[in-house]
């Protein structure tokens, strides 16, 4: 156990000390949502309907464009080498970098996403319900995101295979992140779409490590 | 405590790389694999290590095989490919630690590993400040901390300078001494005591 | 014979619905057939100039 | 003995599978040839226009039997999945591989008979019905699992990759279809989805039967062409693909003197 919290503690670590890193995917999450006011049209009644699904679709392509380093630099420098034959479980390494990563990455994306939804004029009372559904949304996307970058680790040139293996799965999670934003926006209250993505959110953090851990044994033998 | 493999065979992408090798070797023993680049050294080691199934044969620790969990190969083994897997971010002393988690510890302190291998006075630098000789030296120094029999090592001498090499070369007789087992791959000679060494030819010649 | 074709006005609907299966499948019938044949082709041509 | 077992089953299955599936061709071509032309008959001529979409509804004859394929296929590729990972049976990532074209198929001809059958009824050509998306969706993953397959160069590598990935697909397919169905009633009045069945009558059912044993055959028949074309491919330099070489060779040599 403690093995896993030190790895969790060095990641941490790690990105602290390259900080830049980290802010990347909140400025391309500021960057998804800038558009779309100036892409399709800035009066509030227009955004304020589509502001919902618009913050969840710019948290959803955020959490996976920075998936693509998970496992990169551990196997390229055989850091994933050595726990795939240390005597604890993969499954261990791959939680503990699948939870730093959320924590760096979808954190404070979760932290200033109520800014954005203000910017798109998203009626207040929908602010709670957007961090709650984003708190059990983006574990999920990051947990199943993990499974397609375990798979494409191995690949010697990174291509466009990962949105297309992982983008699939994510629907479910959007379906049900997006409306539950989008009821409350209405006044209606959201706590049914909520049960349903902590019940998506449960078996996601507990089946995802086990087909992460498979596939980072697959990519490793390579 | 015995490390056996039998009629290893390997194919990588339609070409058979090696086919029925087979060795032995128990405490004390140090098995040198010596082939031209390209030979399949490394991807032998990464069936002995289990990183990788066989084609054909099997990789038996005490008469069982290394793949089914009760021969519990991994706590007794230490491998060393040919990256350093250090973090370029993180001091010596960081990376030691991290390292020590990865297999169980022995009783000897991480400073005094740091020390042996002359890396004492640098323990709190980050390594990206370090040469490749020293990073070398730092992976050595966690084979050092850990309470693995067999170590199984890819061209640990690469990019030692002489006396890196000499360094390395007293650390595995020592371990030799200490009933382990070492199996590595390496381009040139390692001297050591010739009663200690097997060495294994890869190649055409085994064909 | 012309009022089948016609197929109470839905005629262009219903023969493309058919006419586009029947491409697809036979594409995926006559994709194996030619890529066994140079599979063989290929393994001939690999095991002629060995021995 | 099971090492033997092991053995049979990684070495010996192609040597016994690939003239055997040769065999097996002709007549699984015959049996779909069988079930299609009555099928196809009786679909187009026989079975009575439907009261309320009239003769457009003979696109059912062919939409739906894709529709259920698409998902057939699918499942036959995750159990050949479960056998490829649990007891290493490579055939079995063989199978997989040279499934998932017909698959991807089967689901691209139920959108586009969807679309062409919800045209002259809906009046769009794309209708964002559930099951459509869903098969929608379907099309996306065999296109993943087919461009997994390809990225990876090592062939052992990728059947593993892509086997856990169509393990991954299923456990995920019903979670998607249904949330695709409730994600379908927030923005549409249930209204009838023009791809329910109409009101089955019996002389149109029998040929939506026929259709869908046909498209059965018609996937094994497919199945098995492109798995021994894969075998070959793959397995060119190993020992049984020389003797089926030599052998035919020996043959030609006996024709020509």
């Amino acid at each position: 156990m403690n093995s896993f919290l030190t790895l969790v503690k060095r990641d941490l670590l790690l990105a602290y000390r390259s900080r830049g890193e980290a802010f990347n995917s909140l400025i391309f999450f500021g960057l998804v949502i800038l558009l779309f006011p100036i892409g399709i049209s800035a009066s509030e009644k227009l955004l304020a309907e589509i502001a919902p699904g618009l913050i969840w679709i710019a948290a959803l392509l955020a959490s996976m464009l920075s998936l693509d380093n998970l496992f990169k630099e551990d196997f390229h420098d055989g850091t994933l080498e050595q726990w795939a034959l240390s005597h604890h479980s993969l499954i261990s390494f791959a939680w503990a970098r699948l939870l730093s990563h959320w924590i760096i990455t979808a954190l404070p994306l979760i932290i200033i996403a109520p800014m954005f939804a203000l910017s798109l004029n998203l009626p207040t009372e929908a602010i709670g319900v957007l961090i709650i559904s984003l708190l059990l949304g983006t574990p999920l996307l990051t947990f199943i995101g993990g499974i397609g970058v375990a798979l494409t680790t191995g690949l010697k040139k990174s291509s466009m295979l990962l949105p297309l293996l992982v983008l699939p799965f994510y629907i479910p999670v959007l379906i049900f992140g997006a409306s539950a934003v989008d009821v409350s926006a209405d006044g209606w209250s959201a706590a049914g779409q909520l049960y349903i993505l902590a019940g998506l959110f449960v078996l996601g953090i507990t089946l995802a490590p086990f087909a992460v851990a498979t596939s980072l044994k697959v990519s490793v033998s390579q | 405590m015995l490390f056996s493999a039998h009629q290893l065979s390997c194919i990588r992408s339609h070409k058979t790389l090696f086919e029925n090798v087979s060795f032995q070797i128990s405490a004390g023993q140090l098995l040198l694999v010596e082939g031209k680049n390209g030979a399949g050294k490394t991807s032998l080691l990464k069936l002995l290590t289990g990183l990788r199934r066989p084609d054909s044969g099997e990789v038996h620790w005490n008469n069982l095989n290394i793949l089914n969990s009760e021969s519990d190969f991994r706590s007794h083994l230490a491998w060393l490919g040919h990256q350093n897997p250090l973090k370029e971010e993180q001091t010596a002393l960081e990376n030691l630690i991290l390292l020590g988690h990865i297999r169980p510890r022995n009783t000897n302190s991480m400073i005094s590993a740091l020390k042996t291998v002359h890396l004492g006075h640098v323990k709190h630098k980050f390594i990206k400040t370090f040469s490749a000789g020293m990073k070398r030296r730092l992976c050595l120094a966690s084979l050092l901390i850990a309470d693995t029999p067999l170590w199984i090592l890819d061209e640990p001498q690469a990019a030692l300078d002489k006396a890196g090499i000499a360094l390395f070369e007293d650390l595995a007789e020592q371990h030799l001494k200490n009933g382990g087992m070492i199996i590595m791959t390496s381009h040139h000679s390692v001297n050591i005591a010739p009663e200690y060494i097997q060495t294994l030819k890869l190649g055409q010649e085994s064909q | 014979m012309t009022e089948f074709l016609h197929m109470g006005g839905y005629g262009f609907y219903v023969w493309s619905s058919f006419g586009l299966t029947t491409v697809i499948l036979l594409a995926n019938i006559i994709e194996p057939i030619l890529h066994h044949k140079n599979a063989l082709k290929e393994a001939d041509d690999f095991y002629s100039e060995e021995n | 003995m099971n090492i033997l077992i092991k053995w049979y089953y990684r070495l010996g299955a192609p040597l016994w599978f690939y003239p055997l599936a040769g065999k097996l061709i002709p007549w699984v071509a015959a049996l779909f040839l069988l079930f299609l032309i009555p099928g196809l008959y009786m679909g187009l001529v026989t079975a009575p226009a439907d009261y309320q979409q009239g003769e457009s509804f003979r696109i059912m004859y062919v939409h739906v039997p894709a529709a259920w394929m698409s998902m057939f296929v699918y499942l036959a590729m995750a159990i050949a999945a479960v056998v490829a990972l649990v007891w290493r049976v490579r055939m079995a990532e063989i199978m997989i591989i040279s499934a998932v074209p017909i698959g991807a198929s089967f689901a691209l001809i139920a959108l586009l008979t969807g679309a062409f059958w919800g045209k002259p009824m809906w009046g769009a050509w794309w209708v964002w019905d559930a099951r459509l998306t869903s098969e929608l969706i379907l099309l996306f993953i065999y296109l993943g699992i087919l461009a997994l397959y390809n990225a990876i160069e090592d062939k052992t590598t990728a059947g593993k990759a892509m086997s856990i990935l169509t393990l991954v697909g299923v456990v995920n397919l019903p979670i998607i279809h249904y949330s695709v169905v409730w994600w379908n009633t927030l923005h549409q009045a249930a209204t009838v989805s023009v791809f329910d069945k109409p009101s089955i009558h019996i002389d149109m059912l029998i040929p939506l039967l026929l259709m869908a044993t046909a498209f059965k055959f018609l996937f094994l028949l497919i199945l098995l062409l492109k798995m021994r074309a894969n075998l070959i491919e793959q397995d060119v330099h190993s020992g049984w693909v020389k003797k089926i070489i030599l052998d035919k060779q020996a043959e030609m040599e006996k024709e020509h003197d």
